[in-house]
């Protein structure tokens, strides 16, 4: 299973830059927003929590629908699902991978890009806590929302629509703790909600997964 | 020593700080690279003569 | 002799190996002199402050992040029109140093504008632009690193340097269009403009000077081990095929 | 260990492809598969390595106990050879991979990446990899698509070494593979369609 | 030609609904905004213009990569390259179907959506007609892209990242011109500036695109 | 048409695979390329085709005169078979397609999308595309791939047939296909490592 884990990151790294990619992206939302909102501070500053998280979500998002698809079409998944690994450890594995090479850096490099979207000082704190609790659950519900679309060809737009909603919960309670935090509020519900989403993500959806995966190679 | 920079002191060092740190890196990941390709050139050439 | 001949490998590696001790001599000296008259030896101006000083880092920077991406404009012609390989990786080699040369610039301004607008950042067309040149060169390296048959890189970014100087240029006019913004205009133009005193403008030149050989003397040596790289890649190949 | 199918019927895409296939395979032995293009080969094999169900009928052998190599040889292409084996090789849990490489003549390319090997390098790799899973059932589609004769010839030698030390093979392949096993037509096991009285069984 | 045109649009919309799933991206970036920011009606409407135009950029985006990714798998950009239709031909055609199944229906839809996020009355004609304007431009850059990028694995982020920066001037020149709509200001010289840009690209980018493909291909 | 090959070099990945092949194709002639897995089959013929541009020497006959088919058959999963087939038959301009699918039995099928076929039919369908392109020379690398032995007997009918009609075909393939051809061992054309002296060479 590590070498699984290890493998998927080698993957990343080698082809182009699998880090710096989403990375990318992420710094592009967050840079394009105020192209089309228009320049003024304020109201980049009260939108900023909101569309980091937004940002951070898209970006996650769009590395989704590779997690599986590539082992899907070059038979790799056919061949795992025969390995004497569980599918369960299997999807666990991608999860961590898609974080380590998504969530991980996006939570990072969050604080900088706060600083493009004029972000309270008091929220960078909060910024960086809330993306630790939250995109592993990110990366967790995109690795279920991929396993259910696996082998299906276009599967990219369909995957979006059906892990955007999921994401939802995720979104809100961690807009909120950063929006709250700068604004000097208490924000620990928002936190913990995030926290308990992540566990219970991580402790269930792996099950869920693994069985969308046997279902789709029949 | 240094001149007296006032209350900016801390922005002019730091501007100077982070230009600095970014010109090593960039020089320094240059020349070792630059090192390392010259070595395993030299590696590689040495095996071409001895098998020639 | 014809200039093209320099485009030969070995002809570039010769002369670039017969310069290259001179040009950091050059820029090592020059860099010294620029950076400890501009930082020690000059006065503060009266609406700057101590700030100026960051001036001598700023203007240079900046102004190498243009060139750096005009020069690997030309560079990616002269491959698609002449197929000359020193000029492809010239530009490949080019990338990076104009990547810091962006940084240094958002960096040192970033840092300035803090005492002098209030904001780290503000959506100012030039600022902006400058941005979006950042992109284009963290697109421009991705896109080398992603490709493998050599040829088709370099062919590749090079359509994209040309696209893309197309769009940046594009873009700086939008970006103007959109807000007014708060950056100084041009006080530094070649007929030297009294609105910037002595003092401050024979450091910046200096440094000026300084940047300009360092970027020469990164592009030359970054280059030649590109060239270097793709000898031991046909090395290897050859050794493989015997 | 043996694998003894009885009675075996499965389907593709909801729809039943076979009926009625039994036999027996015992430790030693190779048995070929053939059959017409679409009679039902793949659809046999996968539902064999448990990656289908079975509609009806019984598998003696788990497929913790099988092999199985499709069409498509799951190789990355940005990793090299002896990475994309290695993966493999610590997933089924063994460490040694060299003999692989051996046997398949891929030592000379170990270190090139994947995407730089011809169709029938590739092949190599793909069955290289049974080696390393140290099951001791292989099955295998069409394993000699692409191959060379002198490729055929190691793949003929590797499935002989495979039973000599105890395994068993078997193999759905359209040409002669050079050497000699006993062969399963599937031709007669054709699913018939079923009569259908009633909406009952519309859901068969 | 007509028939690649066809046959695109065919398979858009057998493939789980072309059509249907780049508006729904739209519609979920949008909705996800107010979750991110907030639900202050002032605040909405003065980034409406430019949230608007952000998700359809992104919309756009995020189904760019199939454009030529599914053609070179299954072999059929080689055998399109050797058939007797220009190859720049195929680039306009595909970025014509991309349009057709993407740019036309988010505009169509955009001025629904406006609806939720309190845009102005005065700007929902704009924004239609800035998008139809616009959109054309961002299917023949964004093919561009994918023709830079094909045969990549993960091609996806790395084309992310090249096409944004391009459809900046697009992305500004549109929201301005809704945004001056919808403050009654003259938005002429951004219209202009967005059909300038669509007949540019429509002009050029052919040829880039297919000598990028041809390159690929080798 | 005639095909005439001079003193062909062609690379791929950017290093030389093949040097100074030479051969002529008359019509109503087929030549089978042969070789070892690697030697490079499939690089030689997508030189010819036009895919990549030859390092040096001289195709007498334009890419427009050739249709290739290559490992991977260019068909769309959701799109029927014949809705696959009439979209080449578009592309190339010719409206019949009818006599392809009758000739490579794939009548039964017509309806069936293409993502629901076994590995042969799918392989069929491939090659059914040959006969709707109306192009002379036929540049096919391992075409049988697949087939049973019915459907490889159908693929010699159909060459048999485009033979007769003035056409001609080239095939890289390691199996027989039933049917006479002049062959062409690719071994003796392997590219020789150059002499590399000095940093010129480097980009060889
Ligand atoms: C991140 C922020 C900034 C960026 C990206 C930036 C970028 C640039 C650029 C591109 C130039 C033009 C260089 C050329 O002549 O070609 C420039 C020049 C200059 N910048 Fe900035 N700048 C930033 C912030 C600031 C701030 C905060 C100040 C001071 C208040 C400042 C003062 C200057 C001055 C005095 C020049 C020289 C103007 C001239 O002579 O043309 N910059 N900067
Ligand atoms: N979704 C589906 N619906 C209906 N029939 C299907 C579907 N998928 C496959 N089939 C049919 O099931 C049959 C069995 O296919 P299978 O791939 O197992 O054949 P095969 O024996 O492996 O053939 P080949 O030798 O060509 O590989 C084929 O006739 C195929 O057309
Ligand atoms: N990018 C690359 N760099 C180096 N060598 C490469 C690259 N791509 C392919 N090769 C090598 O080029 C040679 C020619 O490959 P090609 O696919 O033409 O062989 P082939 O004759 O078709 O073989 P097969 O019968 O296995 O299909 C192979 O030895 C392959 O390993
Ligand atoms: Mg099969
Ligand atoms: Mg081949």
């Amino acid at each position: 299973m590590i070498a699984l884990f290890l493998r998927d990151l080698a993957l990343a790294i080698r082809a182009g830059g699998g880090f710096g990619l989403g990375l990318a992206f992420f710094l592009i939302v967050v840079v394009l927003v105020p192209f089309g909102v228009g320049p003024e501070r304020g109201i980049l500053a009260a939108i900023a929590p909101g569309i980091l998280w937004v940002g951070a979500l898209l970006a996650c998002l769009l590395s989704l629908d590779r997690i599986f698809a590539l082992d899907f079409e070059d038979g790799s998944l056919d061949l795992l699902a025969t390995a004497p690994i569980p599918l369960e450890g299997v999807v666990a594995m991608k999860a961590a991978a898609h974080w380590v090479t998504t969530g991980l850096p996006l939570t990072l490099a969050a604080p900088v890009l706060g600083l493009l979207l004029h972000l309270e000082p008091a929220a960078y704190g909060w910024l960086v806590l809330s993306l630790a609790l939250g995109t592993p659950a990110l990366s967790m519900i995109g690795t279920f929302g991929a396993a259910l679309t696996v082998g299906l060809r276009r599967g990219g737009l369909l995957l979006s629509l059906l892990v955007l909603p999921l994401y939802v919960p995720t979104l809100i309670f961690g807009a909120e703790a950063v929006a709250r935090g700068a604004a000097g509020q208490a924000n620990a519900t928002p936190l913990l909600m995030l926290a308990g989403i992540t566990l219970a993500t991580l402790a269930l959806l792996p099950f869920a997964a693994a069985a969308a995966i046997r279902i789709n190679l029949r | 020593m240094i001149p007296d920079l006032g209350k900016y002191a801390g922005a002019v060092l730091s501007s100077y700080a982070i230009t600095l740190v970014l010109l090593a890196a960039l020089i320094g990941l240059s020349l070792w690279r630059a090192a390392r390709v010259r070595r395993q050139l030299d590696e590689v050439e040495a095996r071409r003569t001895r098998d020639d | 002799m014809s200039l093209w001949e320099y485009a030969n490998p070995q002809k570039f590696m010769q002369t670039s190996q017969a310069v290259l001790p001179a040009i950091w001599g050059l820029t090592a000296l020059s860099m010294v002199v620029g950076l400890v008259w501009g930082f020690f030896l000059t006065p503060e101006a009266e609406n700057f402050g101590s700030t100026v000083k960051i001036i001598y880092l700023h203007v240079p920077a900046a102004m190498m992040a243009i060139n750096a991406w005009v020069m690997m404009l030309v560079a990616s012609l002269i491959w698609l029109i002449r197929r000359h390989h020193v000029s492809a990786l010239a530009a490949r080699a080019a990338a990076p140093v104009g990547l810091t040369m962006t940084l240094i610039a958002l960096a040192t301004g970033a840092i300035w504008g803090q005492p002098m607008w209030g904001t780290y950042w503000a959506w100012d067309p030039r600022l902006t632009s400058f941005l979006i040149l950042f992109l284009f060169y963290l697109g421009y390296i991705a896109l080398w690193e992603a490709i493998e048959n050599p040829d088709a890189a370099a062919d590749l970014t090079s359509v994209l340097c040309i696209v893309g100087s197309v769009f940046a240029v594009l873009s700086r006019y939008a970006v103007n269009f959109w807000n007014q913004g708060l950056h100084q205009g041009a006080t530094l133009s070649l007929d030297k403009q009294e609105n910037i005193a002595n003092v401050f403008w024979l450091p910046l030149l200096v440094c000026l000077g300084a940047f300009i050989l360092l970027f020469v003397a990164l592009v030359l040596e970054r280059t030649r081990t590109e060239i270097r790289v793709r000898r031991i890649k046909a090395l290897i190949a050859r050794e493989r095929m015997a | 260990m043996d694998l003894t199918v009885q009675d075996l019927a499965c389907a593709r895409g909801g729809l039943p492809v076979l009926e009625g296939v039994s036999f027996t395979l015992r430790p030693g032995r190779a048995l070929m598969l053939r059959g017409p293009n679409g009679i039902g080969k793949t659809t046999l094999l996968r539902t064999l390595a448990g990656l289908q169900p079975a509609l009806s009928g019984t598998i003696s052998a788990p497929p913790e106990a099988m092999a199985y190599a499709a069409h498509a040889d799951g190789l990355k292409p940005t990793l090299s050879v002896e990475e994309n084996l290695r993966f493999w090789a610590r997933v089924f849990g063994q460490r040694d991979i060299a003999r692989a490489l051996d046997e398949f003549n891929l030592t000379e390319l170990a270190h090139r990446p994947a995407q730089n090997l011809s169709a029938g390098q590739k092949r190599r790799l793909g069955l290289a990899r049974l080696l390393v899973t140290g099951r001791p059932i292989w099955v295998l589609d069409e394993p000699t698509v692409s191959l060379d004769a002198a490729s055929v010839a190691l793949f003929g030698a590797a499935v002989a070494q495979h039973l000599r030390m105890g395994g068993s093979a078997l193999i759905a392949t359209h040409i002669h593979l050079g050497f000699e096993a006993v062969e399963l037509d599937l031709t007669p096991f054709r699913a018939r369609p079923r009569a259908m009285d009633r909406f009952d069984e519309a859901f068969a």
